[in-house]
């Protein structure tokens, strides 16, 4: 591995698992916990994308617990569409970005219900699983709550993290531009 | 990093804690029923404190509360099936069997990693790597990360600061909260992409992503009894899979 | 009724956790006044500055700025009276030119856009950033990103400015750029608080010193009574051929020795 | 002993559509310190990446005439892996240029030498060595990412020292060093050169460099404008129209009017000057 990936990675990972405090201090309920991811991608291609969604869970795990790991998952699914979406120019405009925003929030929400019913019983993240108790709550089915609300809360986080990695790279300074080709084809440039 | 004083989880070789978690994972995960996880939540927290990370077990406390209320309530609480009444509440029989399951696996997970972190000695396990010949840059990748995070949750202080000496402020309505997204977080990415650049050169120089054996400065000792535990968890978390499957 | 004192600490105290930092510490700046603020690392230097913007509170005695006191406040409530510059400019630069970097600020304070207009033009045209106002932060070399930041601290005409390490990793160009719009500010009324470690700066722009040790002030005199006179505040070779050459009451600066060393074409010796 | 040559480089940032260098041609030799200045974006950054092979390899970017660092390209394919731990690089910004996986300043110290597989008995006595030499033994169990920008600026020329390196580069080394530490560098400067080291430094501290450097390198706008003795140069008006400057005392002559050749130091200052 060349040095300049060993530079980035870290700061990836480090943005995937920081950047939620930001958000939180502006009282907003997202969680941006794959903004490193895509932004790698986006950058340096879907194969770094999901090494730093695979490392950034692993350590998410470390410190919060390993029995989130299966989520990781859905990191490894988001770097390949954000791979994707920068290699066919989707981040050249935030209508585009939206879009493909959407798709990865629905992939991720579906694949994070899966995972969350299956594996977890319903009985996850506190933000989510209090949606699912109050939706079960007014009879609606565990399953079906489950999906819901996963759904719902996955295609706002991953929509509003795709539009802010779209907004940045945009507006990236030429020299660093220059030295991400990949990050000039996926805003069309 | 919050060990007693002599722990028998600093002394460890870093391998072995790391297995030993795993084991305990895929042990949670495989066996089945109530009695067998609760035993095994149990187990691990004895463990935890034998080997002076007990601290870690109180600290799991803190995801699992909220985690074994929520079960309690969607399916103790909500579940289906025929009720039982305990104190006075009607409870699912199958609700509540699956909730203590559930509790105490994740239980299990949770007081493990959380005790393998508070044993993890980045240079340590840096060393450990080197010595096995290994390849660095996996370990570079997990240490520096690892080490990167406080930094990183102090940069976004002084951004919040720095923004709020400009009068940028953080409450408000949604509209305006959104609008201070970009100022907030913008900070921070790009600072990070800035200094990718440079610490690049840093590494290249100083010949980080070379192909040479890495010299490891303080190889930890690899005892028996290290080896012992590790076999020993492979093969209990073995048996827990061939329970499920063949039990 | 004079104008406003811009910094005023009473027997301040401030703890980090269990650790001690700043123990009664009074302070008072005046308007127009510019304090170097010296002393060892971990001294509690910038502790001292992050308490004058609220962004800590002190646990004992006052802090009032700009007639505010901090008590209850927050960085934004005095956003408009007081510039805060930040030892690392990546702390703030998000904006894609520098322009719209500078104007920020203002834009929360809800100026018209009109007025935040004129005060960016006159910040660019301040620190000679005009030419490369387009131009994205990141694309300029770190010295000038500092000199961004620091534009953005005073595009809201602050009559307290802090100042963390203004001149560090500056190039002479943009330090005596600095010096300059330390000069100007002060002759407008405002007072500096600066955390330095250069001393060529510092004896060039402020005129006051106080040495923070172990969280307490050891010694508030004016600057050239320290710097030169303490072994650990060495002059800067201005100040030593200043002293040397027993100019007395001119400022060690080139600005105003140089006249006193014109000497005539033919005989080479002092006009004065 | 040439150990770094430059011959009509020119190199352009990717996106850019100036030049950093055109037609820059200079050369350094062991045993000396080569000083490199000019004004804010004249091209000595980009001329130390270039010899150290970072630009393009790193920054992207194209890069034309000939540059040889210890006799090797340094942009050719295998390079980087020979000029391993025989070139060192000190820039300006310290905290970047920490390793990222030290919690001591120590181990910090024995990166380098460990990745390059040194035994660990040598790894050991050469940090012992560097932080001696760098006034810093009292840091040894510090976490250097705590340290003030003085202190890491010391560890990450630590760092450097410790792989006894054939050639310096060095970029604004003294941006966060207090006086003491400046001193510590410059007598640091000349006792690498006399080991037989080339020392190339990028600066812009003319108070310290004047007696310290035994040429002067002045780039203006990615040329070679000046090359020649500092002592000489700096008492010149060549030099102010290069864009730099000179030392305090050498500014305030010229403001003040006298004729080259001007005082530099204190001393001369005050011989030409007192009545």
């Amino acid at each position: 591995m060349n040095a300049r990936l060993l530079a980035l990675l870290p700061a990836a990972i480090a943005i995937n698992l920081v950047i939620g405090g930001l958000v939180n201090a502006l009282g907003l309920p997202l969680y941006l916990d794959s903004i490193g991811t895509i932004l790698a991608a986006v950058l340096a291609g879907p194969a770094v994308g999901m090494l730093v969604g695979a490392i950034g869970q692993l350590l998410f795990g470390l410190i919060n617990g390993y029995q989130w790991i299966p989520f990781g998952l859905i990191q490894l699914v988001i770097a390949a569409l954000a791979g994707l979406a920068a290699a066919h120019g989707g981040f050249r405009s935030s209508s585009v970005t939206l879009a493909w925003g959407l798709l990865t929030g629905l992939v991720a929400g579906a694949l994070s219900s899966v995972i969350s019913y299956v594996l977890f019983k319903g009985v996850t993240a506190t933000g989510t699983t209090a949606v699912v108790t109050l939706l079960r709550q007014l009879g609606w089915s565990l399953p079906v709550a489950v999906t819901a609300s996963s759904l719902l809360l996955d295609l706002v986080d991953k929509a509003a993290a795709f539009l802010l990695v779209g907004a940045l790279v945009r507006a990236l300074p030429l020299r660093m531009m220059g030295r991400f080709p990949r990050a000039a084809r996926a805003v069309g440039r | 990093m919050t060990l007693a004083p002599g722990a028998l989880a600093a002394r460890a070789h870093p391998f072995t804690p790391l297995v030993v978690t795993a084991a305990i994972a895929v042990a949670a995960i495989a066996l089945p029923g109530a009695m067998a996880t609760v035993a095994l939540y149990a187990a691990t927290v004895i463990l935890v404190l034998a080997t002076g990370a007990g601290r870690a077990a109180l600290r799991a406390l803190v995801p699992l509360a909220p985690l074994w209320l929520f079960l309690f309530l969607l399916h103790g609480v909500l579940g289906d099936g025929s009720r039982v009444t305990v104190a006075g509440l009607s409870l699912s029989r199958d609700g509540l069997t699956l909730a203590v399951t559930q509790g105490a696996r994740l239980g299990a997970i949770a007081t493990a990693s959380l005790a393998l972190y508070a044993a993890f000695s980045p240079a340590r396990f840096v060393d450990a790597v080197a010595e096995r010949g290994w390849p660095f840059s996996a370990a570079y990748l997990v240490v520096a990360t690892l080490l990167a995070l406080p930094r990183f949750r102090a940069r976004a202080v002084v951004i919040l600061e720095a923004q709020r000496s400009r009068g940028l402020r953080l409450r408000g309505s949604v509209i305006n909260r959104i609008r201070a997204i970009g100022p907030v977080t913008f900070p921070l990415l790009l600072g990070a992409l800035a200094e990718v650049d440079e610490r690049g050169f840093a590494l290249e120089t100083r010949c980080a992503a070379g192909t040479v054996r890495r010299t490891a400065l303080a190889p930890p000792a690899d005892r028996m009894a290290d080896r012992m535990v590790r076999w020993a968890a492979a093969l209990s978390a073995g048996a827990a899979v061939v329970w499920r499957v063949f039990g | 009724m004079g104008p406003v004192t811009p910094l005023v600490m009473e027997s301040v105290g401030f703890r980090y956790g269990a650790d001690p930092v700043l123990h009664e510490v009074s302070l008072r700046l005046e308007a127009g006044e510019g304090v170097a603020l010296l002393g060892p690392n971990g001294a509690g230097k910038t502790t001292l500055t992050r308490l004058a913007m609220a962004l800590r509170h002190p646990g004992t005695g006052r802090v009032v700025t700009v007639g505010r006191d901090t008590d209850g406040r927050r960085p934004e409530d005095l956003a408009d009276v007081a510039g805060y510059l930040f030892q690392q400019p990546s702390a703030q630069l998000f904006e894609r030119t520098v322009r719209a970097e500078i104007a920020f600020g203002p834009g929360r304070l809800g100026w018209p856009a009109g007025q935040v207009e004129k005060a960016v033009a006159s910040v660019l045209e301040e620190l000679g950033l005009e030419a490369i106002s387009d131009q994205h932060p990141y694309d300029l070399p770190e010295p000038t990103r500092r000199l961004v930041a620091l534009g953005a601290a005073l595009v809201s005409a602050p009559l307290l400015l802090l100042l963390d390490e203004p001149t560090a990793g500056l190039d002479r160009e943009a330090r005596a750029r600095v010096a300059r719009v330390v000069g100007s500010r002060r002759a407008a009324g405002a007072a500096v608080l600066a955390v330095t470690h250069d001393l060529g700066f510092a004896v060039e722009a402020l005129d006051r010193a106080v040495v923070l040790e172990h969280g307490r002030i050891r010694e508030d005199a004016p600057l050239l009574g320290i710097v030169g006179r303490d072994a650990k505040y060495p002059a800067p070779p201005l100040l030593a051929l200043h002293r040397r050459l027993g100019l007395g009451a001119v400022r060690p600066t080139v600005g105003a020795m140089a006249p006193l060393l014109t000497s005539h074409p033919e005989t080479g010796t002092l006009e004065a | 002993m040439t150990r770094l040559g430059f011959d009509d480089v020119g190199f352009t940032y990717p996106g850019a559509t100036v030049p950093a260098l055109t037609g820059c041609s200079f050369a350094a030799g062991a045993g000396a310190v080569t000083w490199l200045t000019g004004a804010l974006g004249a091209g000595t950054s980009t001329a130390l990446l270039l010899a150290a092979g970072l630009a393009p390899m790193h920054t992207g970017g194209l890069r034309t005439g000939r540059i040889h660092t210890l006799g090797l390209d340094p942009a050719e394919d295998g390079a980087a892996r020979a000029l391993g731990g025989r070139v060192a690089l000190v820039l300006s910004t310290p905290a970047t240029q920490l390793s990222g996986i030290a919690e001591t300043v120590a181990q910090e110290v024995a990166f380098a030498p460990a990745n390059l597989g040194w035994p660990r008995d040598r790894i050991h006595a050469g940090v012992g060595r560097a932080l001696e030499a760098l006034a810093i033994p009292h840091l040894a169990t510090r976490d250097p990412t705590t340290l003030s920008g003085g202190e890491m600026q010391r560890v990450v020329i630590a760092a450097m020292l410790v792989l006894e390196p054939e050639l310096w580069l060095l970029d604004e080394p003294t941006s966060a060093l207090d006086v003491d530490g400046r001193a510590l560098l410059h007598r640091l400067l000349r006792s690498e050169a006399l080991r037989g080291a080339a020392v190339v430094v990028a600066s812009e501290d003319a108070d310290g460099l004047a007696t310290v450097a035994d040429r002067l390198v002045v780039l203006t706008a990615g040329r070679v404008a000046l090359d020649g003795v500092p002592q000489d140069l700096l008492r010149g008006d060549r030099i102010w129209d290069a864009g730099a400057g000179s030392t305090s005392i050498g500014t305030l002559a010229r403001v003040a009017g006298v004729a080259a050749p001007r005082p530099l130091s204190v001393d001369e200052g005050v011989a030409r000057w007192a009545r």
